[in-house]
């Protein structure tokens, strides 16, 4: 391979081993030692995980963000996930000393600002779990952080007691009031930004929350990154199943990769609305534009 | 020692015959995050199309058991940001490429083709028979061995003679051999089998199909035993044709099963989604399962499978005879 | 509350949809053993011919990645053993018995449609199609809507008007739903599908094909995206024809998938090897599902993925006027 | 279900812990606790396990006889097995308190001869598990029981302390010459029946073992009993891919299933020389005989 090919995030193959297992409410948090991947980790880069083990009928890898990683055994990584299907499900019965094959890290990590600033960290579900070590590395080049995180009910906030350890300030919202303010992360997000003086936002969970996210930073005209989620087959870019409608800095709309060209993308890049369509104005849309 | 595993697509000779199936290497510059493009016995681009496209909407794929269904769609940036980006690439690397082409009516396939003509770097063309024919209410042309040997045989007329015209088919028809047959009539030098069958996905919580376009192709293990089977009745049928055999191969095993069927080459699709490192992994295991049953040459391998029942494999002495 | 779970094929009212799949059930007392064979929609035989058959030699079976090949080749005591020995035991345990017939002519199919006329206990009969046609170079009928259809039609003729005749389909076709529309205007009242696509293994350490018989027939879950397909594709050219459902249904929710899909019935096979409960859990579960879902009505949920995106649900108010 | 389908036999599903795991020269031996089969169970038996775990792509059940059974924990059943490809290397792989679902007993065990008499027990590889529950049986019968066991070599001679403890003679034969005598067990078989005088003889292994057994017996004119293994895709009598060619009392050889109507034959009517075909005077061969 030429040098140039050998960029710094290139992703690695690990078979490694299961050194911790817990549940942390209604998710589960595996560390596993995978030190080529927790070397060249970035915030908002992601994996992928085979799941059910030698002779699965389960041929797509399961992708998840690097929650943390530590220098312990060479390099762990951290994943936190609920259980949806057979694959969550099966990763939920891993014990400690079990083995888990990771490909990683993927994707396009978080941005990070140049100088100092106060960034709004907004998390829902287990999209949370991207936000902590983006935190540490905003801390680092001296930024503000300030929390706003968001789930259906308690105990699927992920994080309020590290966001409360961290940030500036930390805001809760459950759609059931049980934790925090009644509502969606949306709803408490104007607020915070207000409160904040914010400059920036970053932003992971469902596609509808990262809509509204982006609209209201575009509302207060500030920046906002958010890391989205679309299926995926590959995770490493070959596949083109995992595409959102995203318009180019030439202003074009393109299908591009969540996987390769993001998870991470500028908020008002990414038609939101338009998700689970081919925009008709799209490149290479039905009877649309050719470049 | 080491297997000789050289093998020809017509006389185009690849150096080992593990190649990526098209749609599922990306531009190449994906998979050389993993391992080196030019130790395929080929790159095969994803099927090339003669304006940008942008596919279907998403959801693009669901997990079946041992199966992925995709619908993408053939996105592609079309011909000519795939001749200018794309194809340069790969040919610096060294990577033999196979182009792969797509179309909805014979003239656009043969378009593909003239452009292709003369272009440097383009190994082989193959002609990717599972679109939709525009010109015949969307009847595939892999359905109807006509349409098929038309599509073929104008793009074999508009490629330079010493680029090898690749038909690829598709295993939902009554006679995957008369489709075969067909396209060899219709000059085709090699066949590639199988693109995936369609297939489709319920998603029992919301009621809906799993994918946006309802229908989607169905590729991985699940579908081996169609590969084995077409590539089989194929070689039997016409056993001087090369055929690239592809359709579920995880490990060299599953690659010598399709060799033993009669496949010369054999093309890894959605097992690199699972493992970027397959093919070279592939060939391994392939090269050391030859070994391990006495074979020095890939070559005596394939179609072995057909010998009468009872036969004894053929002795190295016979093989050094025997050519591909 | 229990869910009202009776289907109807043609005007024959089943009290549930679960159905063992020709050729996976055996004579009903190697199931009886495990469940009650009358609790089950109804019990459908292996394919009866009319002399006995020793079937095809083993290997018979090979295992693939969540698929299963077969070649059985019909074996059976021919249909006057079958009268005499099988069906009088169904029959007095109160099971309904659809009776599937093969055949390598028209003629045949016709003598075991009259053979069976007029005996008491045959709920419907089920004319395997994917039975090579010895008359026509063995091209296997189901491959052919005219030879499908005359076979259907002369069954249909043959068959008191009161006992369905039920077409079954293979997906080996290019168009299942052009074979289906052959078989339902020759008469058939039902359609069931699919019977198993050709498939073939090779075993790589004897280097022979795995099935004494080359290739086999592909059943288990690996094939229930094709049979999804066909019946949604089915279902949507005709939306009236009852359709049993089948190939790959191990769980409540596969048999959801095909219900929504368009399928009526749906009916157990490879399944059944597994676990021999498999039909009473599978009905267990779907009832479940659909309770969860909101529904009494198997009839709801007949065809229902096909409402047009974005629509809700039907409300229990229209589902009311709504009949299969 | 009418009283008279639940016969003695009839079988059951059971998902039985694993109580104990241990490696016997080539061999693995599970202890699964399964009290409706070991209750059920008679020498011959055989039950079929599910392997791989949830979502696994093996569809089929793995047959195994059942080497013993005890009466700890209300029924525990003990298989033994080689590893053979990635069902039996699944098996092999299971600890302690891990479950295993089974579905026995299956098949037709050994009949037992009425009064007293002497039997040659033969047993080549695993075929030797099935022998020491019916040698149990027979010596309760007041039956003298030789054994003769076989392998290729002597790893894989499975029982043979066992086989000495409970045997009036054990004769041992490996093809390396590693234990016991060099050659085949049909290579010093017509030595132990003269010897022991053999009334009967009873013998599991490999298709080709259980010919040359047949043969020998045949010679000296006493009955044989064998048990025969045909590929199996469900081991309870519906799908009829077990087939073997056998000679009915009519005289008429039929394609019967070796797990319904079977494992166990009369070795004189199973017609071992065609296995694998469909012999032409067959009832329903191709062009032969129709009744
Ligand atoms: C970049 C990225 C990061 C993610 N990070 C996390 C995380 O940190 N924690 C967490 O709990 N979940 C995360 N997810 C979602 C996680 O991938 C899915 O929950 C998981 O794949 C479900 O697998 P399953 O077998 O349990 O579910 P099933 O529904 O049975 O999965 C079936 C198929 O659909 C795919 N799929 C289903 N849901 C999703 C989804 N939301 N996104 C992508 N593919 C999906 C699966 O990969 C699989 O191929 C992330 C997804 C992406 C794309
Ligand atoms: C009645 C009976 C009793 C048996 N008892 C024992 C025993 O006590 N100990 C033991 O080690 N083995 C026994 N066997 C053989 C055992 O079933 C096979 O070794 C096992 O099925 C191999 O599974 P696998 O996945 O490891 O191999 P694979 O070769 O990967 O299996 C693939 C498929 O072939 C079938 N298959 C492969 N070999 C055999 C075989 N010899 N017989 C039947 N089906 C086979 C498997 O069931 C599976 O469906 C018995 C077989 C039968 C029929
Ligand atoms: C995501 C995806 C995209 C594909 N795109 C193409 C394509 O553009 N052209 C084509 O001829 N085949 C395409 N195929 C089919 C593969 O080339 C291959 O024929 C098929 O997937 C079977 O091989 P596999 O089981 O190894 O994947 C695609 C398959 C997948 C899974
Ligand atoms: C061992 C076996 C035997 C079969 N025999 C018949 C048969 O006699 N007639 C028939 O119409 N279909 C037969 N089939 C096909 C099944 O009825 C069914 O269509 C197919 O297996 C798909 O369903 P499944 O995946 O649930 O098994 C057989 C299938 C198997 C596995
Ligand atoms: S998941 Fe395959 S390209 Fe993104
Ligand atoms: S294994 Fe199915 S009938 Fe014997």
């Amino acid at each position: 391979m030429s040098r140039e090919d050998l960029v710094a995030g290139s992703p690695v193959q690990v078979t490694g081993t299961v050194l911790t297992t817990r549940r942390v409410d209604a998710y589960h948090a595996l560390t596993v030692v995978a030190p080529g991947i927790a070397d060249r980790f970035r915030p908002g880069h992601f994996v992928t995980v085979a799941v059910g083990g030698r002779n699965t009928s389960m041929l797509t890898r399961r992708a998840f963000t690097v929650h943390d990683v530590k220098p312990d055994y060479g390099g762990t990584v951290e994943l936190v996930f609920g259980v949806r299907g057979a694959g969550t499900a099966w990763l939920a019965d891993l014990r400690v000393r079990d083995t888990l094959d990771l490909v990683g890290p993927l994707g396009r990590p978080f941005p990070l600002p140049r100088d100092p600033c106060t960034c709004v960290l907004v998390g829902d579900e287990h999209g949370a779990a991207a936000l902590f070590a983006l935190g540490d590395a905003l801390q680092q080049r001296g930024c503000r952080v300030d929390f706003v995180l968001g789930a259906p009910s308690a105990d699927r906030v992920f994080g309020a007691l590290r966001a409360r350890r961290m940030g500036e300030t930390t805001t809760l919202t459950t759609e059931d009031g049980s934790l925090g303010m009644r509502g969606r992360v949306t709803d408490v997000l104007p607020g915070v930004i207000a409160d904040a003086r914010a400059d920036v936002v970053y932003a992971c969970g469902p596609m509808e929350t990262l809509r509204g996210v982006t609209a209201v930073s575009a509302e207060f005209g500030i920046p906002v990154q958010v890391a989205v989620e679309e299926r995926m087959a590959c995770g490493i870019g070959v596949c083109m199943t995992c595409v959102v409608p995203v318009i180019g800095d030439d202003g074009v709309t393109r299908m591009v990769r969540a996987c390769a060209d993001g998870p991470v993308f500028r908020g008002e890049r990414v038609r939101f609305d338009d998700v689970g369509t081919i925009p008709f104005d799209a490149l290479g849309a039905p009877g649309g534009r050719h470049a | 020692m080491t297997a000789d595993l050289r093998t020809y697509l017509a006389h185009v000779e690849l150096p080992n015959p593990i190649l990526t199936a098209s749609g599922c290497g990306g531009t190449g510059r994906e998979l050389a995050q993993f391992s080196d493009v030019h130790r395929l016995g080929a790159f095969v681009t994803r099927s090339i199309t003669m304006a940008p496209r942008a596919g279907r909407p998403t959801p693009r794929m669901a997990e079946t058991p041992s199966g992925l269904l995709n619908a993408v769609g053939l996105q592609g940036p079309g011909v000519e940001a795939f001749l200018e980006r794309e194809l340069p690439w790969l040919a610096e690397r060294g990577a033999r490429t196979v182009v792969s082409i797509g179309g909805g009516t014979v003239t656009e396939y043969t378009a593909l083709a003239r452009r292709l003509a003369g272009v440097s770097g383009v190994t082989a063309v193959e002609v990717n028979l599972s679109c939709p024919n525009v010109e015949d209410r969307g009847r595939v042309f892999a359905r109807d061995g006509s349409a098929a040997a038309e599509v073929v045989a104008s793009v074999r007329a508009a490629t330079p003679y010493d680029v090898p015209v690749i038909a690829k088919l598709s295993p939902d028809v009554a006679d995957v051999v008369a489709v075969a047959r067909a396209c060899v009539d219709g000059g085709a030098d090699a066949l590639a089998m199988i693109n995936t069958p369609v297939g489709m996905s319920i998603d029992v919580d919301s009621m809906r199909p799993a994918l946006a376009a309802g229908t989607g192709g169905l590729s991985g293990p699940a579908v081996r035993p169609l590969a084995v089977r077409c590539v089989w009745q194929v070689h039997a049928a016409l056993p001087g044709v090369p055929i690239v055999g592809m359709g579920g191969v995880t490990t060299g095993r599953d690659a010598l099963e399709l060799v033993l069927a009669g496949a010369c080459a054999v093309a890894v699709g959605t097992a690199l989604f699972h493992d970027p490192y397959a093919c070279p992994r592939v060939l391994r295991e392939l090269e050391e399962l030859l070994q391990a049953r006495g074979f020095d040459r890939l070559a005596d391998v394939v179609g072995l499978a057909h010998r009468p029942a009872g036969a004894q494999p053929r002795t190295r002495t016979d093989l050094e005879e025997s050519s591909l």
